[in-house]
């Protein structure tokens, strides 16, 4: 099948930008404000199979039981192990921000020590030759007087030596 | 219970930004560039059935056949419905008050929304004759045509 | 037919304006919950099959089931999003039962409006090319259609402010309602006019909130339930997308969606045969215009019809007894709150809003600009 | 178990690229549905229903089935819309399936799509994800599939080459299918001299972004009867979803995926022990070049640790022991909303010895194809030349 050749063609730029404000839900919501207020990251276990949530959530996502009793929470972190990772070196639109991202961007998904959870962020290192999954890691929070209730209280992870 | 939670509500603000360049094909191309250059209307007929599309558009509305080329409109119109819109919002072309219709252009089987001017609102009547008026500087899209006003006015 | 779907229970949240203390999973979770313990059955080991309904658009997230399996336990089963209204969803997940494929499924809708605005997403669901740009969104697209309603069969605005009028008063009857109120045609008309014809009080306000059912085959919902509702008709259809490709005073599309509905259902006479409507009236001249869709009355007599008092609750008819979509409930979920509501009328459970005597209930669902697709559904009373 | 038996009568792919500016996204869609319509000798008066499956924020659109319905031929028909990421394809037939099988229709028009000039894939992608927690540091789907990529090697001892295997073998095919987006032939070598992207997966192991459209025809048996020649039939499907995996990557677990699962499903449904005798082609969805070898492990076509050994020993290629994507696969055509769809189309053409140059040199009698997206979602069809 060939297409015709035409000496014009129309394009129409457009650009979507919905505003949002998206409620994180009560699990979540406690996560944060320990984060906030306390510099704690907090990880929920189900009662009925032992399975540890980081964000913490509602209910079980295997059996339905439900984890937000406060008192059974756990802080979990800030160091962990690197469990994987990926390193961005082509920038693109970041769909939250409409800014393009800022390269080398590299995550890292880090199994926290204190419960088997995970978390993903940011790394300080974005060199991929200096980053080995299974290598030592902390997450380094912004001082209290700058933290917002949001991820990005977080600062980073930052590899450590032990 | 006694230890659950429920504090202040937490939000994560921010945006769904998305870029979109599309493509209005072949056919509408040629509306398009018509409109922009000549000031022509053009709309769509089917080769098949005889049925006159407008806006124009590539599949016929009524035998689902391809339809590859434009037939010349007068230009000229009958007003469908219509309304005035009094309220603001984020994606509006133009600063409310502002009348809107469905036009039916003559030698077409269908209508299209566009807007509506130099007309006082309560001066609009459904089955109107209505003509385009213009914008100055053309881009090649919907809003190169400015408005419809009552024909000869 | 062959084989009736069985409807064994329904549930929903209390409709908000805003729900700032829920996630959307959360929503969706409620209502699940709320819907499990009232069938009486294990969402772990008796649903086999779970139909989502959500958008993309209003949850601002690609795949917006992403969060589903985890609050409805279908992590390993079978899970599936329709990104149309609800009842659409209702409808898919009485698909899975009358294929044989699945036994008992769990159906959940949830959307929360005040996310984000609106008017942005409703525009970005118009054609691209020719109207966009414009800045059209539902509101303007219905105006238009009111306008032509009223020209071609001499609807008034006094009708149209009627159903304002006895929605809202139905509303303040029933529990889950957003908004209620004791109003005179006056207050309707005289309220802020967005698009002429259509005044503020004539538009859906924006509302959160979510609806679930479980659905079953004919035995196990007769196991589950004295009180089960049958699905005994259905059926769905798209109009076309361009305003000026229709005519907007008619709605083609509910009339050959319900014709093939009420086939199935063994429906001669609608305006005798049913009970009760809960239909989607998102705008309030919608409501005369779906009356006539649906075959309750004759072309151009939806005005009529109101006007009669027939469609009042504790008339011969009546039509949003709930108090519809105009007293509050946000898009997507409307169409299976409209389910729902239709469901506990004729289980006896509505409440205050209770029609007497219910036995066969039509629920509507519609999406789309002037309501492109509509989906009807015809329930009736089972059990004794 | 299923009452009603569906059969595929009319397959419809339109060619793949990364640029089509002659056509907008209607006529893309229009060019499938007349394309199946042909195949099938229908007219659009004759289908009696739409399945449409669409990603919204790929191209902007909200309700884009309603907004695109004179394309598709929907306007007048009743049908609704399937959105589940990368599975939507392989949905959108398993609705119309269900259309079908419940009786609500004879004739159900399934269509798939996606025209990804007009957008920015990586941010669309990204909002798969949570806002509050995972949202920033998502970039696009290549984190996840790097994930299994790592995964698959540690486990089983799988390493790059055999990707590049893979990648090579899936380039000889493609060059024999003219719907298929990248037609270049690579040797292994090519292959792992690609650029890297993002660890282990570089730009030849990692699907590309296409565009195209792709339509199917489905009927109830008794019509199928009438109005096919070679009709296809549709033995049985499964559709397994799993949670939310942004931030839970299943540690410390029993590994037990949604492939795992629906292999496990399908195969003991109809009585098939050993599935590389009794399907003689598997079309299936794979996002990066290590999916293959790891994927024929869960899916139960081999054991652990003999995917890559097979990979190795060429058994994979189109002429040889159990072709998988004699197609190209995903790996060299991928249209989101599409792809599951065109494994479903793809392994029917194969059942019917239509599938031209790249036709596997096997005789077709069951073939399974296979969707894959969203947080580790699967959907899993087995196709049959018979009704029994």
């Amino acid at each position: 099948m060939k297409e015709k050749t035409q000496e014009e063609l129309v394009y129409l730029d457009m650009t979507l930008k919905m505003p949002f404000k998206w409620a994180t839900g009560e699990p979540m919501g406690e996560f944060f404000r320990e984060l906030k207020a306390n510099g704690k990251i907090y990880s929920n276990q189900c009662p009925k199979c032992g399975r540890v949530y980081c964000p913490p959530i509602n209910v079980c996502t295997r059996d339905h039981a439900k984890c937000t009793e406060k008192d059974k929470w756990v802080a979990v972190g800030p160091k962990g192990t690197l469990l994987t990772f990926f390193v961005a070196e082509q920038s693109f639109l970041v769909p939250t921000t409409g800014e393009m991202l800022k390269v080398p961007f590299a995550v890292g998904i880090v199994m926290l020590d204190g419960a088997p959870c995970t978390l993903q962020h940011q790394m300080e290192e974005t060199d991929p030759a200096k980053i080995k999954p299974g290598m030592r890691v902390e997450a380094i929070l912004k001082p209290a007087a700058e933290r917002k209730g949001n991820i990005f209280d977080i600062k980073h992870f930052v590899t450590i030596k032990e | 219970m006694a230890n659950e939670i429920k504090k202040e509500p937490m939000f994560t603000q921010g945006f769904v930004i998305m870029p979109y360049k599309y493509s209005v094909g072949s056919l509408a191309s040629k509306f398009f560039i018509d409109l922009r250059d000549k000031k022509k209307i053009t709309a769509a007929k089917c080769p098949k059935c005889g049925f006159v599309n407008f806006p124009p558009r590539s599949v016929c509305p009524k035998c689902f056949s391809k339809i590859e080329d434009l037939v010349e409109l007068p230009g000229t119109g009958t007003l469908v419905t219509f309304t005035q819109v009094h309220y603001d919002s984020a994606v509006q072309a133009v600063k409310p008050p502002y009348a809107m219709g469905v036009i039916k252009m003559d030698g077409a089987d269908t209508s299209m929304v566009h807007f509506l001017g130099d007309v006082d609102f309560k001066n609009l009547k459904a089955g109107m004759k209505l003509e385009p008026v213009f914008t100055e500087k053309r881009n090649a899209n919907i809003l190169d045509i400015k408005y419809f006003k009552p024909a000869g006015k | 037919m062959p084989e009736r779907v069985g409807i064994v229970a329904a549930a929903v949240t209390k409709f908000e304006a805003a729900k700032p203390w829920q996630h959307l999973a959360e929503l969706a979770l409620e209502v699940t919950d709320k819907a499990v313990e009232a069938a009486g059955i294990s969402l772990k080991d008796d649903v086999e099959a779970v139909v989502s309904n959500s958008q993309d658009h209003w949850d601002g997230r690609t795949i917006s089931s992403m969060p589903i399996p985890d609050v409805t336990c279908s992590h390993l089963k079978d899970e599936s999003k329709v990104a149309d209204d609800g009842a659409y969803a209702v409808a898919y997940g009485a698909m899975h039962i009358l294929s044989g494929d699945h036994k008992l499924v769990l159906v959940v809708s949830h959307c929360a409006e005040s996310h984000t605005d609106g008017t942005i997403i409703e525009n970005w669901s118009i054609d691209h090319i020719f109207t966009r740009m414009l800045g059209m969104d539902y509101t303007i697209a219905a105006a238009l259609q009111a306008r032509r309603y009223m020209d071609k069969y001499g609807i008034t605005p006094e009708q149209m402010a009627k159903v304002v009028v006895k929605n809202m008063g139905n509303a303040k009857k029933n529990k889950y309602a957003q908004t209620s109120a004791t109003l005179t045609v006056g207050d309707v008309l005289n309220s802020k006019m967005l698009a002429d014809p259509i005044t503020a009080m004539e538009r859906k306000p924006v509302s959160d909130g979510a609806c679930a059912m479980i659905l079953a085959t004919e035995d196990i919902a007769k196991k589950l339930t004295k009180n089960p509702v049958w699905i005994t008709g259905m059926g769905n259809c798209y109009d076309a997308h361009m305003l000026g490709d229709r005519d907007l005073a008619n709605c083609d599309a509910l009339v050959t969606a319900s014709k093939k509905a009420y086939k199935m259902a063994g429906i001669k006479n609608p305006a005798k045969d049913i009970s009760l409507v809960e239909l989607s009236d998102y705008y309030a001249h919608q409501e005369l215009l779906w009356t006539e869709g649906l075959g309750l009355c004759k072309p151009g007599e939806g005005g009529k019809l109101i006007d009669s008092g027939k469609t009042q609750l504790g008339g011969e008819l009546p039509v949003n007894p709930s108090g519809g979509l105009l007293s509050g409930v946000p898009v997507t979920v409307a169409g299976a709150e409209r389910v729902a509501e239709a469901v506990w009328q004729l289980q006896g459970l509505a409440g205050d809003h209770q029609v007497k005597g219910a036995k066969v209930a039509v629920a509507h669902g519609c999406g789309g600009i002037c309501g492109q697709m509509h989906c009807v559904l015809v329930l009736e009373k089972g059990g004794s | 178990m299923h009452k009603n038996r569906v059969a595929i009568v009319g397959i419809g792919e339109t060619l793949h690229s990364s640029r089509r500016p002659y056509v907008n996204d209607g006529e893309l869609i229009y060019d499938a549905v007349t394309l199946a319509l042909n195949d099938a000798n229908l007219s659009i008066r004759d289908i009696d229903s739409v399945a449409i499956g669409n990603m919204d924020l790929f191209e902007g659109h909200y309700l884009n089935d309603a907004m695109l319905s004179l394309y598709s031929g929907a306007n007048g028909k009743p049908g609704f819309k399937m959105n589940t990421g990368g599975t939507v394809g392989t949905m959108t037939v398993i609705e119309g399936w269900y259309q079908v099988a419940s009786g609500m229709a004879d004739t159900c028009l399934c269509v798939g799509w996606e025209k990804h000039d007009e957008a920015t894939v990586t941010p669309c992608i990204s909002t798969i994800t949570d806002p509050a927690i995972d949202r920033p540091f998502c970039v696009g789907a290549l984190s996840g599939l790097a994930v299994i990529a790592i995964d698959y090697m540690n486990r089983t001892g799988c390493t790059v080459e055999h990707a590049a295997m893979v990648r090579a073998n899936a380039s000889l095919n493609a060059a024999r299918n003219p719907n298929a987006h990248l037609r270049d032939k690579y040797s292994v070598k090519d292959v792992l001299n690609a650029r890297m992207v993002l660890y282990p997966l570089n730009l030849l192991t990692v699907c590309p972004t296409s565009l195209g459209a792709c339509a199917v025809i489905l009927s109830n048996e008794s019509k199928a009867k009438k109005i096919a020649k070679k009709p296809v039939w549709i033995k049985d499907h499964v559709s397994i979803h799993s949670e939310y995996g942004g931030a839970q990557f299943g540690v410390n677990e029993k590994r037990r995926t949604s492939h795992i699962e629906a292999g496990a499903q399908i195969f003991k449904r109809n009585g098939i022990t050993n599935p590389r005798k009794e399907t003689q082609v598997f079309e299936m969805y794979d996002p990066s070049a290590y999916c293959i070898p790891a994927w024929m492990e869960d899916f139960g076509i081999c054991g652990i640790g003999e995917g890559w050994k097979l990979v190795e020993k060429g058994a994979i290629a189109l002429e040889s022991e159990y072709p998988i994507n004699p197609s190209g696969g995903t790996l060299c055509t991928n249209a989101i909303g599409d792809t599951a769809m065109m494994r479903v189309a793809e392994a029917a053409l194969q059942i019917r010895g239509d599938a031209g140059e790249h036709q596997v040199t096997r005789e077709v009698k069951q073939a399974l194809a296979s969707g894959f997206g969203g947080s580790y979602w699967t959907d899993l069809f087995l196709l049959s030349k018979t009704t029994d």
